[in-house]
């Protein structure tokens, strides 16, 4: 049964009527205005995209066994060539619905509780159109039908990332934040560019419906050519992981993320823990039969990368005291888990649960992590800081926000029947059968999430009671609204769906049933508890044994804390070298070198007239002399010389 | 006996000829010249033509020869003497002078002379006068007329450029820039104590 | 014709006159020197003509008219440039030749 | 009178008139008149252009019109257009438009100014419409001529320098470039025979390669100075600096386009042997240059320096997809043309705005105006988007189609040469949001500066025009893209099958 999806087009193209009106006409009207409109247009969209969802899954449903792909919209944007064409087009498939829904899910309470969060703003319908520009944008980004309008989107996120970032402009490390974010990502996008234009020369397409057909003959194209002992197919895979990478913040890129966090508290939650950074996932996913049978190897990238990020953020989020840092830390190391999934996922309906339980662990931890980073806002909200040092015995004052707080907390450490739980296993089920090294390191790093998240909890909700300048109190209901619906999605995004997901979204678009793997699931509890009770240990009542251990172990500690100073490496390599050796000496050799040779010619001109100009002194007996001079030498010549 | 006088009037020519380009009191250069001027005459009277050597003495000896030496009596300083000629400036006029002298003498030395023989004439003043104003062949009148009109406004030039006021005497404009807007350095190469000495 | 002198001894002469009117021209500075200089060189022509009208061409009288209206020219060149450099001298007080250079720059 | 000498006579008619007026208010209404007859006139060309296009008519150039004007050399006013042309005047007629809004302010000798200015637009127009060489390369002139007095006298800091420099430069490589016509012409006619200047005749005669060798390097060196070719370049920093601001539109907004245009039509169109053996050398330098106008520019701090060696950088682009040699990367080249010319008026109408009301360019000096001029920030803030390639403003298109394009080229050198041209745009988005970044976000540092104004209606014209044509272009590429890519398609058959 075929089913008319046209009305999709609806869902970005509102968020960019609000984009233009508010960036527009905002600043005249009403704040409230423009709050209204970018609120409503997003609600709409949300209801839209349930509804393409429920007509999705249930009204089309499976045709042969397998989910459709359905081209909802196509329009040429551009030709590039006969063959090479940038279409703009909804393409709707199981992740996509997916992404369409948790984007704007999670968009809608951004901007309910907006409203209550950037109360009495300057900027309230800047912030809300740049929120506006964002949702479109995603959502552009998560139907595109052909890999250039996915970069096009891609970019368009990266500036709406920046420009959010950057919201509080006249603060300087928010400006350099948004610098640093926009630079490193547009620096990974280089590598997705590259990446396209590789595939494009390979393949001849950027069409999605090409490149990811398992049967079609782009899985062999490319793979005979090789460069340094691998194919050009996985070195175009590589570079657009690259991509992916930078937007999900993958170790070498992780430095912007967590500067990203001098945002406005909802904008990260939107942008930079639920949606944004998610891109890179869903890039990887969305060309998963390429990387998986095109280019394995590239695909072990997809996994190291993910894997070593995991843990390797995990550890830094131990030691930071900014709660959004812990946070952001934290958010690198669930992308980390989504990607490691990816990279060890098979190809389909039972090998594929790594693919499907990347997806759904996309889809709660965005659910989890909104929850926890609004409940944040919540918190710095009242209290005007953003160090956990300054907070402490908050369960009194906010009850609301603890309690939402804390299933959040449960879900990501992995606690049934807390989605996390569900999802994270799934992860670890396909780890284990893909490599054991992988299925190890992300074990630990669930006891180091559980334990750095409860590190965090306990000393903000309980611990001793710090002197606030004026009573802590609960947030007002437009933003406490936004944490019970998000605490209620993580839940029942877990469970609820259990034997569910499967059902819904796999990687060759076969449904299955998935089970939960109780070996595998009994560890990382076990882990998770071991990680709660040191937490609980440490932190739940003010001792002294943290700094102890913190003392004890010294240079270790402190490089961790200082992020094992990636930030001063980058900037060595920004400052030191690339402005002082390469951009200086450039800016130098252009005046000196280059504008100096043509100066030396201008030079030269002027230094030879200058000494000609001698010849014509104006004194007339030296015009006579030369005169006179030359007609005797003329005479001698023609006198002598000639006749003989 | 001719042969001796010419040969006297020749040293005279080459002498004082020599003395007027090198002598460095100005007014005894213009005496010298008019030394020349007469000896020169006196070629001519030996030649018979006795008009021109007369008008040469008159006109020549007798007026420009005046002339340059008023004008002398006007601009200069009479007993001062004229600044050294600096050693390379004479050196390479000497040497141009001299190359061009030999060359020429030497052409001439080397060339055959051929006279067409024919029997002489000796113009009296009156055949002269009427060759002066004759148009047709042998007539000079075309050329006549045109030195007359020439004269004239020489003669008109002449008094028109001395009658000229003076133009800048005064301190604060100069004697260079006078056309230019503001900035006169900016336009000349002169610096002001240059200007001024050229004032003095 | 002057007895025992030809042609060729006058024209040295006139050469000789004429070249040092170069010279002249050549290294003096005062303007009435130069003056006086060309006049050398104006005569040297002057002799050059009536040299060769006698000599070569006895039966006619070109060489002797064109010395006269030379003559002529050279009065009325005079008097002009003598009013020029009086002029000159009255505004610049000066008849340098090398110094007076206002047409430049 | 044809569609097309109207454009010329048009800017003259309006000089005329500009001549009889007797103050500068005058005299700017009826430049705001004039230049925008002529901006309807670019229009409707586009409107008739594709009309003429729909009706079926697939001549290389359409409206053609011949007349002799010297007999001897048989030049002729030949006149036409395809779509390049057509693009590139419809840009040119924008410029223009919004050069006059932006110099609303110039009260000092504005007569001499807007007639100078329109001399330079008619020059333009008529360098587009030509295709005839030398007819040509006299509008070529024509355009050239006025910036000497535009800087040299309107100008600012070391103008006589700059505009030395710009116009000795400049001639220089016109000389040049005159060698190469008159190579062009002379060889004409290999049989024997009428020799012709016609572009159009010459593309079907084969010049000898040897010749093609000597007269290629000096037609692409001649209109590669005007477009920035490294390391012919070095009169735009400084001219651009010293220049007023429509000057400095105009110049890098439709003047150095010139350049990029010569090179594609008639050193690469026309000798296209040549081009195809020498073009590695050239790619070298062009592929340079666009990365290293890009380290330049991120030491500067002078707005203009800024901008003038980010035209060098994204203008290298256009010279290196030229010598692609192929439909997608010229047509890029061409959209390039046309964003980049958009992009820097903007650049360059703003930086005139800023610096009239600051009376700085150091970009040390300025800082949190984006509190004090939320419109002319905004607005900068939106061009450094659009400059640095971001999807929505017309350089994305543009850059995308280059690389593409170049990318599709057999030949590895060729594609590792393009990875290096965009890698670029990384460098680009440091510069661009290190100059935003300081100028316009941060505290505000000079307390004078927060008593300055927002944009006045005229200076709010110029943006508009240009900010709506950069998105026009950018969100809706493919008609535009389409008509240059089949005008591109007579020149790419003289090249051997790649």
């Amino acid at each position: 049964m075929t089913m008319d999806f046209q009305y999709t087009i609806l869902i970005p193209i509102l968020l960019f009527f609000s984009f233009v009106y508010n960036i527009l006409w905002g600043r005249t009207r009403s704040p409230k205005i423009a709050g209204l409109i970018s609120t409503t247009t997003i609600l709409i969209a949300a209801v839209l995209s349930y509804y393409t969802a429920y007509q999705y899954f249930f009204n089309v449903g499976l045709v042969n066994g397998s989910y459709e792909k359905i081209i909802a919209f196509k329009m040429v944007w551009l030709h590039f060539s006969d063959t090479l064409v940038v279409d703009m087009g909804i393409l709707l498939d199981p992740i996509s619905i997916m992404m369409l829904v948790v984007v704007t899910t999670i968009s809608s309470m951004v901007h309910i509780y907006s409203f209550g969060y950037m109360h009495g703003d300057d900027g309230f319908a800047r912030f809300y159109a740049f929120l506006s520009l964002f949702s479109f944008s995603m959502l552009g980004l998560v139907v595109s039908s052909n890999i250039f309008q996915m970069y096009i989107f891609w970019e368009l996120v990266g500036v709406s990332s920046f420009l959010l970032i950057g919201y509080y402009y006249q603060k300087p490390s928010a400006v350099a934040a948004a610098k640093k974010a926009f630079i490193v990502t547009r620096f990974a996008d280089l590598g997705f560019l590259v990446g396209i234009l590789l595939i494009s020369y390979v393949t001849g397409s950027l069409d999605f419906a090409v490149l990811t057909d398992p049967n079609g003959p782009v899985m062999l194209q490319g793979a005979s050519l090789g460069f340094m002992g691998l194919s050009v197919m996985t070195w175009a895979l590589i570079l657009i992981f690259i991509g992916g990478a930078g937007k999900s913040a993958m170790f070498p890129f992780h430095i912007w993320l967590p500067d990203a966090m001098e945002g406005p508290t909802p904008v990260s939650a939107l942008i930079h823990a639920a949606t944004m950074v998610v891109a890179g996932v869903y890039l990887v996913a969305r060309l998963f039969p390429l990387f998986h049978i095109a280019a394995p190897n590239a695909q072990y990238v997809v996994l190291a990368v993910g894997g070593f990020t995991s843990l390797f953020a995990a550890v830094i989020a131990i030691t930071q005291i900014d709660i959004k840092r812990v946070l952001a830390f934290s958010t690198l190391s669930q992308l980390g888990y989504m990607m490691a999934a990816l990279g060890a996922s098979g190809y389909g309906a039972e090998e594929g649960i790594g693919y499907t339980a990347s997806m759904w662990h996309l889809f709660t931890h965005a659910m989890f992590k909104a929850l926890l980073f609004l409940g944040a806002g919540s918190i710095i909200h009242a209290v005007h800081s953003n160090n956990m040092t300054d907070m402490g015995g908050l369960r009194k004052y906010m009850p609301i926000t603890h309690i939402t707080f804390l299933i959040g907390t449960l879900a990501i450490a992995g606690i049934p029947p807390f989605a996390g739980f569900f999802s994270k296993d799934e992860i670890l089920v396909a780890l284990h059968q893909s490599s054991h090294f992988w299925y190890w390191v992300e074990v630990i790093t669930a006891g180091l999430t559980a334990f750095y998240m409860f590190r965090l909890y306990f000393n903000v909700f309980w611990g001793e009671n710090r002197h606030y300048h004026h009573k802590p109190h609960e947030s007002s209901l437009s933003m406490t609204f936004p944490l019970m619906f998000l605490a209620f999605m993580a839940i029942v995004s877990g469970g609820f769906f259990m034997f569910d997901f499967g059902a819904f979204i796999s990687s060759n678009l076969v449904p299955y049933d998935i089970h939960i793997h109780w070996d595998i699931a009994g560890l990382s509890i076990f882990v998770a508890l071991i990680g709660i009770s040191l937490a609980a240990m440490l932190y739940l009542k003010p001792s002294g044994i943290s700094t102890k251990m913190a003392t004890a172990l010294g240079p270790v500690y402190k490089a961790t804390y200082n992020k094992f100073y990636f930030d001063e490496i980058y900037l060595f390599v920004t400052h030191k070298i690339i402005f002082n050796l390469i951009a200086r000496p450039s800016a130098w050799f252009d005046r000196h070198v280059v504008d100096g040779f043509m100066n030396m010619l201008a030079w030269i001109t002027n230094f030879v007239s200058g000494s000609i100009k001698g010849l014509q002194s104006g004194q007339l007996q030296h015009y006579a002399m030369s005169f006179v001079s030359g007609a005797v030498a003329l005479a001698l010549f023609f006198l002598y010389f000639m006749t003989r | 006996m001719e042969q001796y006088v010419f040969y006297i009037l020749a040293a005279i020519i080459l002498v004082f000829s020599f003395l007027t380009v090198t002598s460095r009191m100005i007014l005894r250069a213009a005496v010298y010249l008019l030394f020349v001027l007469i000896a020169t005459s006196g070629i001519y009277f030996m030649l018979n033509y006795n008009f021109l050597a007369a008008v040469q003495l008159t006109v020549y000896a007798g007026g420009i020869a005046v002339l340059i030496v008023f004008s002398v009596l006007l601009t200069s300083q009479l007993n001062e003497k004229m600044e050294q000629v600096s050693l390379t400036k004479a050196l390479a006029g000497g040497l141009i002078a001299f190359a061009g002298a030999l060359l020429t003498i030497l052409t001439i030395v080397q060339y055959n002379f051929r006279p067409n023989g024919l029997p002489e004439l000796e113009p009296s003043p009156r055949e002269i006068g009427h060759a002066m104003l004759n148009y047709g062949d042998n007539g000079y009148v075309l050329p006549f007329e045109v030195i007359s009109v020439l004269l004239l406004a020489a003669m008109v030039g002449a008094i028109i450029i001395a009658k000229r006021p003076a133009k800048l005497l005064n301190e604060d404009r100069t004697i260079i820039d006078t056309s230019y807007p503001s900035d006169k350095n900016a336009y000349t190469s002169r610096t002001k104590a240059e200007i001024d000495s050229l004032l003095k | 014709m002057i007895d025992g002198i030809g042609l060729q001894e006058i024209l040295i002469v006139s050469t000789i006159m004429f070249f040092l009117g170069i010279y002249g021209f050549f290294t003096r500075k005062n303007l009435i020197t130069i003056l006086m200089s060309i006049e050398l060189i104006l005569n040297s022509v002057n002799i050059n003509f009536v040299a060769f009208n006698k000599y070569l061409y006895p039966n006619l009288m070109q060489g002797h008219f064109f010395s006269l209206f030379v003559i002529a020219i050279a009065a009325a060149e005079a008097a002009v440039a003598i009013a020029i450099i009086i002029d000159l001298f009255r505004n610049i007080k000066t008849i340098d030749v090398e110094k007076v250079s206002s047409m430049k720059n | 009178m044809d569609i097309l000498s109207l454009l010329i006579v048009v800017p003259v008619l309006t000089i005329l008139a500009i001549a009889f007026t007797k103050n500068y208010k005058q005299v700017r209404v009826i430049a705001a008149i004039g230049t925008g007859i002529q901006l309807f006139q670019s229009f409707n060309l586009v409107w008739q252009y594709l009309q003429e296009r729909a009706a079926g008519n697939t001549a290389i150039m359409v409206f053609t019109k011949s007349y002799i004007w010297f007999e001897k050399f048989n030049i002729k006013y030949d006149i036409g257009v395809d779509g390049i042309s057509v693009a590139l005047i419809a840009l040119t007629g924008i410029i223009v438009t919004a050069g006059v809004y932006a110099s609303w302010g110039v009260k000092e000798q504005a007569k001499e100014f807007f007639i100078w200015l329109l001399l330079l637009a008619t020059g333009v127009f008529g360098f587009f419409i030509a295709i005839d060489l030398f007819t040509m390369f006299v509008f070529y002139e024509i355009a050239v001529i006025p910036m000497y007095l535009l800087i040299g006298v309107w100008g600012s800091g070391k103008k006589e320098y700059s505009a030395m420099k710009l116009t000795l430069m400049l001639m220089g490589a016109s000389a040049i470039l005159l060698v190469a016509i008159i190579g062009l012409y002379i060889y004409s006619n290999p049989q024997g025979g009428p020799l012709t200047w016609n572009i159009l005749e010459l593309a079907n005669v084969t010049m000898p390669i040897e010749m093609q060798r000597i007269f290629f390097p000096m037609a692409f060196v001649g209109f590669g100075a005007l477009g920035a070719l490294f390391p012919f370049h070095t009169w735009s920093p400084d001219g651009h600096a010293s220049a007023p601001t429509a000057v400095s539109m105009l110049h890098a907004g439709v003047l150095m386009k010139l350049g990029g245009y010569g090179a594609l039509r008639i050193a690469v169109g026309l000798m296209p042997e040549a081009a195809q053996e020498q073009a590695w050398f050239f790619m070298i330098l062009t592929a340079f240059g666009a990365v290293y106008g890009a380290f330049g520019a991120i030491m500067q701090t002078d707005l203009k320096y800024i901008n003038a060696y980010s035209s060098v950088s994204h203008l290298a682009m256009i010279l290196f997809a030229i010598l692609m040699f192929n439909a997608t990367a010229m047509n890029g080249a061409v959209l390039q043309m046309i964003s980049h010319g958009f992009i820097t008026a903007l650049f360059f109408s703003l930086i005139g705005m800023i610096y009239g009301r600051t009376h700085t360019r150091d970009i040390y000096k300025m800082g949190g105006l984006m509190k004090v001029m939320p419109i002319l920030a905004g607005t900068y803030m939106v061009a450094s988007f659009a400059s640095l390639g971001l999807p929505g403003f017309s350089a994305f298109v543009a850059e995308m189609t280059i690389f593409v394009g170049a990318f599709q080229h057999p030949d590895l050198f060729h594609r590792v040469a393009t990875i290096l041209v965009a890698s670029s745009i990384v460098v680009t988005a440091v510069y661009i949001l290190r100059a935003a970044g300081i100028l316009l976000m941060g505290p505000i540092k000079n307390d004078e500066f927060k008593s300055l104004g927002d944009a006045l209606w005229y200076e709010k014209v110029t943006l508009i025009v240009l900010i709506g044509s950069i998105t026009v272009m950018g969100m809706a590429p493919l008609w535009l893209s389409d008509m240059i890519m089949k005008s591109l398609t007579p020149m790419l058959q003289g090249f051997v099958t790649l």
